[in-house]
């Protein structure tokens, strides 16, 4: 009887259009990437490598070729050479340190690999770009310091805006203007 | 001006029904008959019975129209074959219209009309739907109930007829 | 020709014109207001890139499929491949020939009437020329000489036949409320006393799902059903043509919108407000309403459609008849 | 003014074409719509004399007409899906057992 009732009064489609009608006023979800908003990722999260320096400035890298060796998609390219005016903290440095970024996996396991913690993954993960030239991450690229500090605290959505450069399009994020996104 | 209306629709009509007995294609065919069903329900409405033309247009246009196309797209009919357009009987055929033609051309030519003139005047016309719905109801109720039950009768008879059988 | 009906005879062709432009351009703030709505629905934000708020994307869609190679199938019945879109266009702007938007307004001291005209067969006039706008569907899908095409306007055809009985049934339950079957009149009857959804609450929902039905919306959209049929009978088309069969389907919305309020909800009729404006709010909430169902239901299946069309509403329909009938006696 | 006898001429040559369908065409679909035509063309006169003798029976008769006209389709499209069933043909002069 009650069901004969609710199938009479549309019980049920007026409970799914309440429902969707809740939705359609509450607030959306979106992040508006890449125009205003950018997910700022955790500092676990592996994107693109960087080649850590110690405090005094010194590659840390000692190109033992352990993180080559490590590597399952075989992307890393280490050739040693000694030097001995100090660039590295010991008389071996890397002459080229080269990953190629279309065959990383960004499996993270150099970083397990590596006995001077000099490689670690960032959280650059905006490496699409126009020539194939980028696609190699050398040694020049990797020392640079990234965007987003190390020690800055993950989790959130960042304000960002959209550049158009002759390079190509990167999203310039805004690291004062933070939000949750849930 | 109503009579330049009235030669384009009328040789709309006249073109379009040549259209559908002449076009091999059937669908083709149903559309030229939609073409000409619309020219007599403008014809209609030259005549002061808008109420006719909507029927016209809501039947035969709306309805019967798409029971062709359906029936048509169902039984899956192509293009006749070239030949088969025509069957043997068609001088017979041909001697019996032109028979039908000139006789009727001739009542037509011969015809006066004498009949007594009805009391609906232009003006007591104006409100033809309201005049329609109340004969239709009083003078007419019979004609009317037997009409409906024939619509029944088809709309059982349609059924039972496509009805598939279930073992 | 006096001046006078030289005058009146402008004022027709100024208002066909106005109308008929207007109902092209409406389409385009129509899509993007339903993909807006479609994302705030699913908890998104629907276009947002070109222009304020995605504003321009309409635009910059019809832009798109302006300049879309227009294909035709080798093996489709050109001539009516190329017709069935304007079959399906024509019919329903000429529905709107006896649409009323307003009552009469004085312009430079001269009574216009803001419809095109009164017709004393109003709405039976509308139902059957939208009755009309399905042949572009059938052709159409016919024409392409495709299985999806063909199975979508099969559908399209069984449905129409089977919809458009109960809604027209629907009207007449109004038309025996208000006496008339002139859209004016029916409205300046709702004036003098309430809305007719008081006097039709039945024949209100009759209509409002076989107009859904019969415009071809979820969830009633068994023939341009995505998931089984591709996109039903309009799966061969592209550019212009296709864009006629989107306009004719909002345009088409829009009609059972205006429908509704002019049948259901007094028209123009509104207090405070003047009455052009209260018909706008009173038909967009229609096609608020429409646009809202289309994202909360799933497509029904097609013999749910046919049982609901025939077992459901057709004798809901003749009994509110015979309900409005009795009271009336 | 439109003469009466416009309208009956008019009503003649759409009568005869239909006539000229009926008797001409194999197809069984087509042979249905010449009726069609036929119904119609009978609807014309009837209007238009009802017009002129200013009458309204002529009109209520095109009302009965076309109700009967539409039951006739419905029940003839089905006789001949049945057929088509059983046969595989909407040819008319393939349809004749009962001839034998």
């Amino acid at each position: 009887m009650t069901d004969f009732l609710k199938k009479i009064l549309f019980i049920d489609l007026i409970k799914g259009l309440s429902l969707t009608l809740k939705y359609n006023l509450s607030k959306s979800f979106t992040i508006r990437y890449p125009d205003e908003e950018k997910w700022l990722p955790y500092q676990r999260f592996r994107g693109l490598h960087t080649l850590n320096k110690d405090a005094q400035g010194r590659e840390l890298c000692v190109a033992c070729e352990l993180c080559a060796k490590a590597c399952p998609t075989k992307c890393i390219t280490v050739v040693p050479m000694e030097d001995n005016n100090g660039i590295g903290i010991a008389d071996r440095i890397a002459k080229i340190y080269e990953i190629n970024l279309v065959r990383c996996m960004f499996c993270g396991f150099c970083e397990d690999a590596c006995p001077t913690t000099a490689i670690r993954m960032g959280r650059e993960y905006e490496l699409a770009c126009f020539s194939l030239d980028c696609a190699k991450a050398d040694k020049q690229r990797l020392l640079a310091p990234q965007e987003i500090p190390v020690e800055f605290e993950g989790g959130y959505v960042i304000k960002a805006r959209l550049e158009r450069t002759k390079e190509g399009i990167r999203v310039r994020p805004d690291l004062t203007k933070k939000k949750r996104w849930w | 001006m109503e009579l330049i209306f009235f030669y384009i629709f009328a040789i709309f009509a006249v073109s379009s029904a040549i259209a559908v007995i002449s076009l091999r294609n059937p669908v083709h065919s149903a559309v030229f008959l939609m073409v000409c069903f619309l020219q007599v329900a403008a014809i209609f409405i030259l005549l002061r019975s808008p109420f006719l033309a909507a029927v016209q247009v809501f039947v035969y246009v709306g309805a019967v129209m798409v029971l062709f196309l359906f029936a048509v797209m169902v039984l899956d009919l192509g293009k006749e074959r070239f030949g088969e357009h025509l069957h043997h009987q068609s001088p017979i055929a041909i001697i019996i219209i032109i028979g039908l033609v000139f006789v009727m051309g001739l009542g037509l030519a011969k015809a006066k009309l004498d009949a007594p003139i009805g009391k609906y005047t232009e003006a007591a016309m104006a409100k033809n739907t309201e005049v329609m719905g109340e004969l239709l109801y009083t003078k007419y109720v019979f004609p009317f109930e037997v009409v409906s039950l024939l619509l029944l009768i088809a709309l059982i008879g349609a059924i039972v007829l496509v009805m598939k059988e279930r073992n | 020709m006096d001046t006078n009906t030289c005058i009146e005879l402008a004022l027709i062709i100024i208002k066909v014109i106005i109308i008929s432009s207007l109902l092209f351009a409406l389409p385009i703030p129509l899509t993007w207001i339903e993909r807006k709505v479609a994302g705030h629905i699913q908890l998104r934000l629907g276009p947002f890139r070109v222009g304020w708020h995605g504003i321009l994307q309409p635009v910059a869609d019809m832009i798109k499929l302006m300049f879309k190679e227009d294909i035709i199938p080798d093996k489709a019945d050109k001539w009516l491949f190329k017709l069935a879109p304007i079959i399906s266009l024509v019919p329903i702007f000429l529905t709107f020939a006896t649409v009323p938007v307003g009552d009469k307004i004085t312009v430079f001291g001269k009574e216009v009437t803001l419809y095109i005209s009164d017709m004393n067969v109003g709405i039976l006039y509308i139902l059957a020329v939208a009755g009309i706008g399905v042949y572009g569907l059938i052709l159409g899908g016919w024409a392409s000489n495709s299985k999806y095409a063909l199975f979508g306007s099969i559908r399209s055809s069984a449905q129409m036949i089977s919809y458009e009985l109960a809604l027209s049934f629907a009207a007449i339950g109004v038309v025996m409320v208000t006496n008339s079957l002139s859209l004016v009149d029916i409205v300046n009857s709702q004036k003098a006393t309430t809305w007719n959804i008081c006097y039709q609450p039945l024949g209100f929902i009759i209509y409002i799902i076989a107009g859904l039905a019969e415009i071809n919306r979820i969830p009633f959209d068994l023939s341009e059903d995505e998931g089984t049929l591709a996109a039903g009978y309009h799966v061969e088309y592209s550019s212009m043509r296709f864009s006629f069969f989107m306009l004719a389907e909002y345009v088409a919305m829009v009609l059972m919108s205006v429908l509704a309020v002019v049948l259901f909800f007094g028209g123009w009729s509104g207090p405070i407000l003047p009455p052009i404006v209260w018909f706008v709010i009173k038909v967009s909430a229609f096609i608020y309403f429409f646009m809202w169902v289309r994202f909360t239901f799933p497509r029904y299946r097609y013999d749910q459609l046919m049982t609901i069309g025939w077992k459901i509403l057709l004798p809901l329909s003749l009994v509110n008849i015979l309900i409005t009938g009795l009271f009336l006696i | 003014m439109i003469p009466l006898s416009h309208y009956l001429i008019l009503s003649f040559i759409i009568f005869t074409i239909g006539i000229a369908g009926v008797l001409l065409r194999r197809n069984i679909i087509i042979v249905l719509m010449s009726l069609e035509l036929i119904f119609n063309s009978i609807n014309i006169s009837l209007v238009a004399f009802s017009h002129f003798l200013q009458s309204m029976t002529g009109r209520l008769f095109v009302v009965f007409t076309i109700t009967v006209a539409a039951a006739e389709v419905a029940v003839g499209l089905a006789i001949l899906v049945a057929v088509y069933r059983q046969r595989k043909t909407v040819y008319v002069e393939e349809l004749n057992e009962m001839k034998h």
